[in-house]
């Protein structure tokens, strides 16, 4: 039983991104931060226990909850039904509006009028899986390793459109690049998860008990506030 | 977002080469130790020996390195192991350069003419006494080069193992550049402290070779 | 009685059979060349009594010890009889003097200093005492052939096979090298080479083997055989090569 | 841990994996051909050609050897653009691995080169045959003869290599791996089919390229 | 009228002047051995008359027209005079047939048919005919060696150098290669060869030069200079290989 582990370690080991600003980043001091860093954050001391944060990559942190390197991971997981086949997901932490950026004069409107173009995304993201699942035939896209790649590529000219979050486009616009993303339209509104290692009940009910918390207590919406420059969306 | 300086760029990518250098460091000495060992096992006489090698040499010269540490760390917590990341990656690292410079080495004692362990055997030496004062004296003078050369893969392959968490060189350019949106910077940077570090062990192989040419012809 | 016994020796590598039954009884002291055209078994024959190659059927014995393929009886045939080679074999990461002494050290765990003595004394006897620090490659052919002598002398064997050691020399230096062997001969080594030194051979061996297809063709003292050989393979042979 | 495999997803994405090892082997097969042919052409500008050309050469080779591949995709998929020199993926993987293989390539055909006897060159000059052309038709295909191994080595690691371009979105096998776990996170069993047909290519390829030598080189016999 | 004429020929390497002023005249169809010590400056000659080695100073010239060192007249100058080496320089990629084709194709651009059918002829006139399609290292050293024989003929030179094209060869071959030679020089071929088979040079050729620390320092017929030499080197250099 993972929650009793933490509780008698008193530490519980979470993975974060550092590579998905606002999510997670590191400031100068490579020091994780971040919307998902302080939900950890959150979580630890709900629970009165040492927390260890472990960034992670995209491409290994399930494998790090599989093989119970960590107890969580928050790393601005979407869901989908393959995914609950193998790990199991929280209620919902995070808003993530996620939508079709490119630059002025790319008139794009809705998900049809991507056809014949080139859609840069980084792969395995929320907005990867609601994309794919909305594009029209001929659409291309191109699939990166990390958040960074996406950008770069962007920014470079080898893709004429992203997906990815607004305020992920709203980090790119505040460093004032030659190219500038402007929101074509909005994908949808999937929001975030937390994940975490199948039958583990007493670990799921506390998160879901803490999150539901902070959401009435005004302690996920200070968060948001702070790295989405938003109120936390009621629906959530 | 803004509160990296050029200054700060640098000092988080020098600050991560340590790692760089220490995983190196790790990798290729355990991997010397251990590539020994097999290519003992590998020369020697007997059939398991060599064949136990060949396979371990196919098996790790034929998949990618990043599957390697990817597998060494995960796999082996699968099955309950509780391996912390820097073991692991020390561990597939050294794995990994010994099944390249126990083949570099092979060559090396291969290119001893057979003479040598003719004149040898003929004087009455046993296989022990041939490979310790006869063999391996000269094929460690023609082994020296190469094995230099290859200390340049192995940092090189340090860099794969951010995909087990590790914050090396390579990963910290990845990081820094997702929180400065400057890869050209950082790229440039992560490649020039690359080159600083492999630049002077190439060129010492080439040196170290050049000088074997000619201490081979008159000492 | 004879010191080298070979009896009906066969060699095979794969399905060539190389030497096909050889009988040959070296007396003490006795200087024997063996000739014959290229492939016809003179190396494999020297290899054989060396122990560097297994035989296949019958015997060979040394000094009375019948020559067995295990490490122990091979090392006691290879203190009796030493081998010097076409190639010289020098092992080019030692001085001349250390080449001398590393096997006396190594295999009869002789302490150094008399290692080095002994040393000293086989290269001044090959007469290169003067060249105790030189590295086989500041060397000529037939110096460093000299050495691979003084190396073998050192072991103290009781015979000595020389296989082709003039061979990879240049024409001028031919001379010192079978000046020295002359020299063994004169001071009774027992010796046994692979030659095409017609000329030496007639002068300083006592008897001469002339070999074809793996088999002993004709033997006898020099004379005999440069001056009447029976067979037309001999008579060819000598023809060809004068 | 009791983890249970899981392999079902096979029957879904099969095409993905199918897919990635058609751009792999594309990728080597481009990379090979172009990557050996550039090495041919330093090696002679390094051993053999105008004393002007050979600090190029050599800086390009040392600069080449002395970085990661990964750093070199990126310099030339996002750094190249801002010069107007603009790559779709598999172009910059492409190019990546013809300058990557051709910069290993030519120092190992260089030593094969230089280990010519100098009788060849001589036997040609004699001949009447002009350098090139005693180059090409005397020295080359012994040399290359000569380094066959290593240089097909040298093949496998740039294959093994190429691993790498999935970072820049070219969907190679590594990247139908990470396709995979990221729709499935299924990581283990994606990896490791991923590095069983990594394995099964690089055996594939040295056979392949050992048979290429047989058809190249004419036999020799012993002695 | 000489076919080829050198005058005051002087070649340094460095400091070491090895060619000191070599003068020698050869006439359409004779054939000259050149004889001396190992270190003599034979093969530097030799390399120089090919171009292969550029002279310091004096000069050559092949069939009146001189040797000058640009690939346009090396080029010419080597349609001229063929060279055979002392390690044969067969192509070992390459077929006998092919190592005889190739320059014939390369250098003059002859159809491929008729360079096969010269190069059938050519190892024909070796006595190689049936080891057209036998790559070097399955020849003996022997069949090698007139194989190079065969590729040099092939360009229709109308001299060819030899440089000690014997040495490499076990003795039992080297007959071989001379009976080639031998019929070459009685069809008339102008052959120039550095070779230490004084036999040989006694018997087939017409002149002989005794080569002495980059002088040509005897030179006369065989009779004269093998049992008349004049100077104490050229007797001790006979003295010494006889
Ligand atoms: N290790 C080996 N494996 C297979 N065949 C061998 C081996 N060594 C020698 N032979 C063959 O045995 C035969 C005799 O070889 P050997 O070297 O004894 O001849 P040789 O009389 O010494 O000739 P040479 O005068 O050329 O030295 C040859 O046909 C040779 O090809
Ligand atoms: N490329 C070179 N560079 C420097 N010195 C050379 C070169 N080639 C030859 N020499 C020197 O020139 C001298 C004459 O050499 P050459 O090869 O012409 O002698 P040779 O008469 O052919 O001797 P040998 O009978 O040994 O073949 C020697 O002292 C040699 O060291
Ligand atoms: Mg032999
Ligand atoms: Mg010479």
């Amino acid at each position: 039983d993972a929650l009793a582990t933490i509780e008698k370690d008193k530490v519980i080991r979470i993975a974060v991104p550092q590579d998905f600003p606002p999510f997670g980043t590191v400031g100068a001091d490579m020091e994780p931060k971040g919307y998902d860093v302080d939900m950890a954050k959150l979580i630890a001391g709900k629970l009165g226990v040492k927390l260890d944060l472990v960034p992670v990559t995209s491409a290994n942190r399930i494998p790090y909850l599989q093989t119970n390197k960590v107890d969580l991971v928050i790393s601005s997981l979407g869901k989908n039904a393959e995914r609950e086949k193998v790990i199991d997901f929280t209620t919902a932490y995070a808003p993530f509006f996620n939508g079709v950026f490119g630059p002025a004069d790319v008139t794009v409107k809705d998900a049809a009028g991507l056809a014949g173009k080139t859609v840069g995304v980084t792969r395995g993201a929320v907005e990867d899986l609601e994309l794919t699942k909305i594009a029209p035939a001929d659409l291309t896209i191109k699939r990166y390793e990390d958040n960074n790649g996406t950008i770069s590529a962007f920014l470079s000219g080898q893709v004429e459109l992203i997906a990815t979050g607004n305020v992920v486009a709203a980090a790119i616009l505040a460093r004032n690049p030659p190219k500038k993303p402007e929101i074509k339209f909005l994908i949808k509104n999937s929001p975030c998860f937390i994940g975490l290692n199948k039958n583990e009940p007493a670990l799921l009910a506390k998160v879901n008990e803490i999150i539901a918390t902070a959401k009435t207590d005004g302690a996920l919406d200070a968060i948001s506030q702070k790295w989405l420059g938003a109120k936390l969306p009621a629906d959530l | 977002m803004d509160e990296f300086t050029t200054w700060d760029i640098l000092r988080n990518l020098l600050l991560a080469a340590r790692w760089t250098v220490l995983l190196s460091l790790v990798s290729f000495i355990g991997g010397g130790l251990v590539g020994a060992a097999l290519l003992f096992a590998r020369i020697g006489s007997g059939r398991i020996g060599p064949t136990f090698v060949k396979a371990y040499v196919e098996l790790f010269q034929g998949t990618p390195l990043l599957m390697q540490l990817f597998l060494a760390f995960f796999g082996l917590g699968l099955l309950g192991v509780d391996v912390p990341a820097w073991l692991a990656a020390g561990v597939a690292l050294i794995l990994w350069s010994a099944a390249f410079l126990t083949e570099i080495w092979r060559g090396c004692v291969e290119a001893i003419a057979r003479g040598q362990w003719e004149a040898s055997s003929s004087l009455g030496m046993g296989y022990v006494q041939q490979m310790r004062h006869v063999i391996l004296p000269q094929a460690l003078r023609i082994a020296v080069p190469p094995t230099v050369g290859f200390s340049v893969q192995v940092v090189k392959g340090t860099a794969l193992t951010s995909i087990i968490g590790f914050v090396e060189l390579s990963k910290a350019g990845t990081v820094v550049t997702n929180a400065t949106f400057e890869p050209f910077t950082v790229y440039g940077l992560v490649a020039l402290i690359y080159f600083c570090l492999c630049w002077p062990l190439s060129k010492s192989s080439q040196i170290l070779e050049r000088k074997l040419n000619v201490a081979h012809r008159n000492h | 009685m004879s010191l080298i016994e070979i009896t009906e020796v066969k060699k095979r590598f794969g399905d060539n059979e190389v030497l096909k039954g050889i009988n040959i009884d070296v007396a003490p002291g006795e200087v024997i060349a063996i000739i014959g055209r290229s492939g016809s078994g003179k190396s494999t024959l020297l290899r054989c009594i060396n122990g560097l190659e297994n035989i296949d059927e019958g015997s060979i014995s040394v000094a009375g010890a019948q020559l067995l393929p295990d490490e122990l009886h091979l090392k006691a045939l290879r203190l009796k009889v030493g081998m010097i080679f076409q190639q010289f074999n020098l092992f080019p990461h030692l001085t001349a003097g250390r080449n001398v002494m590393l096997s006396q050290m190594v295999v009869k765990k002789t302490p150094k200093a008399e290692a080095e003595a002994m040393a000293k004394t086989m290269l001044e006897r090959v007469g290169l005492g003067h060249k105790f620090d030189a590295y086989p490659d500041q060397l000529s052919g037939g110096q460093q052939q000299r050495v691979a002598i003084a190396r073998a002398l050192a072991m103290q064997p009781i015979a000595l096979l020389c296989d082709e050691i003039t061979s990879a020399l240049d024409p001028e230096l031919v001379s010192e090298v079978l000046a020295v062997v002359k020299e063994l001969a004169s001071e009774g080594m027992t010796l046994l080479m692979v030659t095409h030194e017609m000329r030496f051979a007639r002068d300083v061996c006592s008897r001469v083997v002339f070999m074809h297809q793996g088999r002993v063709h004709e033997i006898g003292k020099p004379e005999e055989v440069f001056s009447n050989p029976k067979t037309p393979e001999l008579q060819q042979f000598l023809g060809m090569t004068h | 841990m009791n983890y249970t495999f899981d392999y079902g997803w096979l029957l879904v994405y099969w095409p993905v994996l199918v897919k990635g090892i058609g751009i792999t082997v594309e990728l080597t097969l481009v990379g090979g051909v172009l990557g050996v042919m550039l090495g041919i052409a330093c090696a002679w500008a390094r051993a053999l050609g105008p004393s002007w050309l050979r600090p190029f050469v050599a800086g390009y080779v040392e600069l080449i050897r002395n970085t990661p591949f990964l750093i070199q995709l990126f310099f030339i998929f996002f750094g190249l653009p801002a010069l107007g020199l603009r790559m779709g993926e598999l172009e910059a993987a492409n190019f990546a691995m013809v300058i990557n293989l051709g910069a290993y390539g030519c120092e190992i055909i260089r030593a094969g080169i230089q280990a010519t006897p100098s009788g060849q060159f001589e036997a040609g000059a004699s001949l009447g045959m002009s350098r090139i052309q005693t180059f090409r038709h005397v020295v080359l295909i012994p040399a290359l003869q000569r380094i066959w191994p290593a240089l097909s080595s040298q093949i496998v690691i740039v294959m093994l290599g190429s691993a790498a371009v999935s970072q820049i979105a070219a969907e190679d096998l590594t990247f139908a791996a990470n396709f995979i776990q990221s729709r499935t996170f299924r990581a283990f069993e994606a990896y490791f089919v991923a590095t069983l047909i990594y394995l099964a290519l690089a055996i594939g390829l040295r056979q392949a390229l050992r048979g290429l030598g047989w058809t190249l080189f004419p036999r020799r016999t012993a002695r």
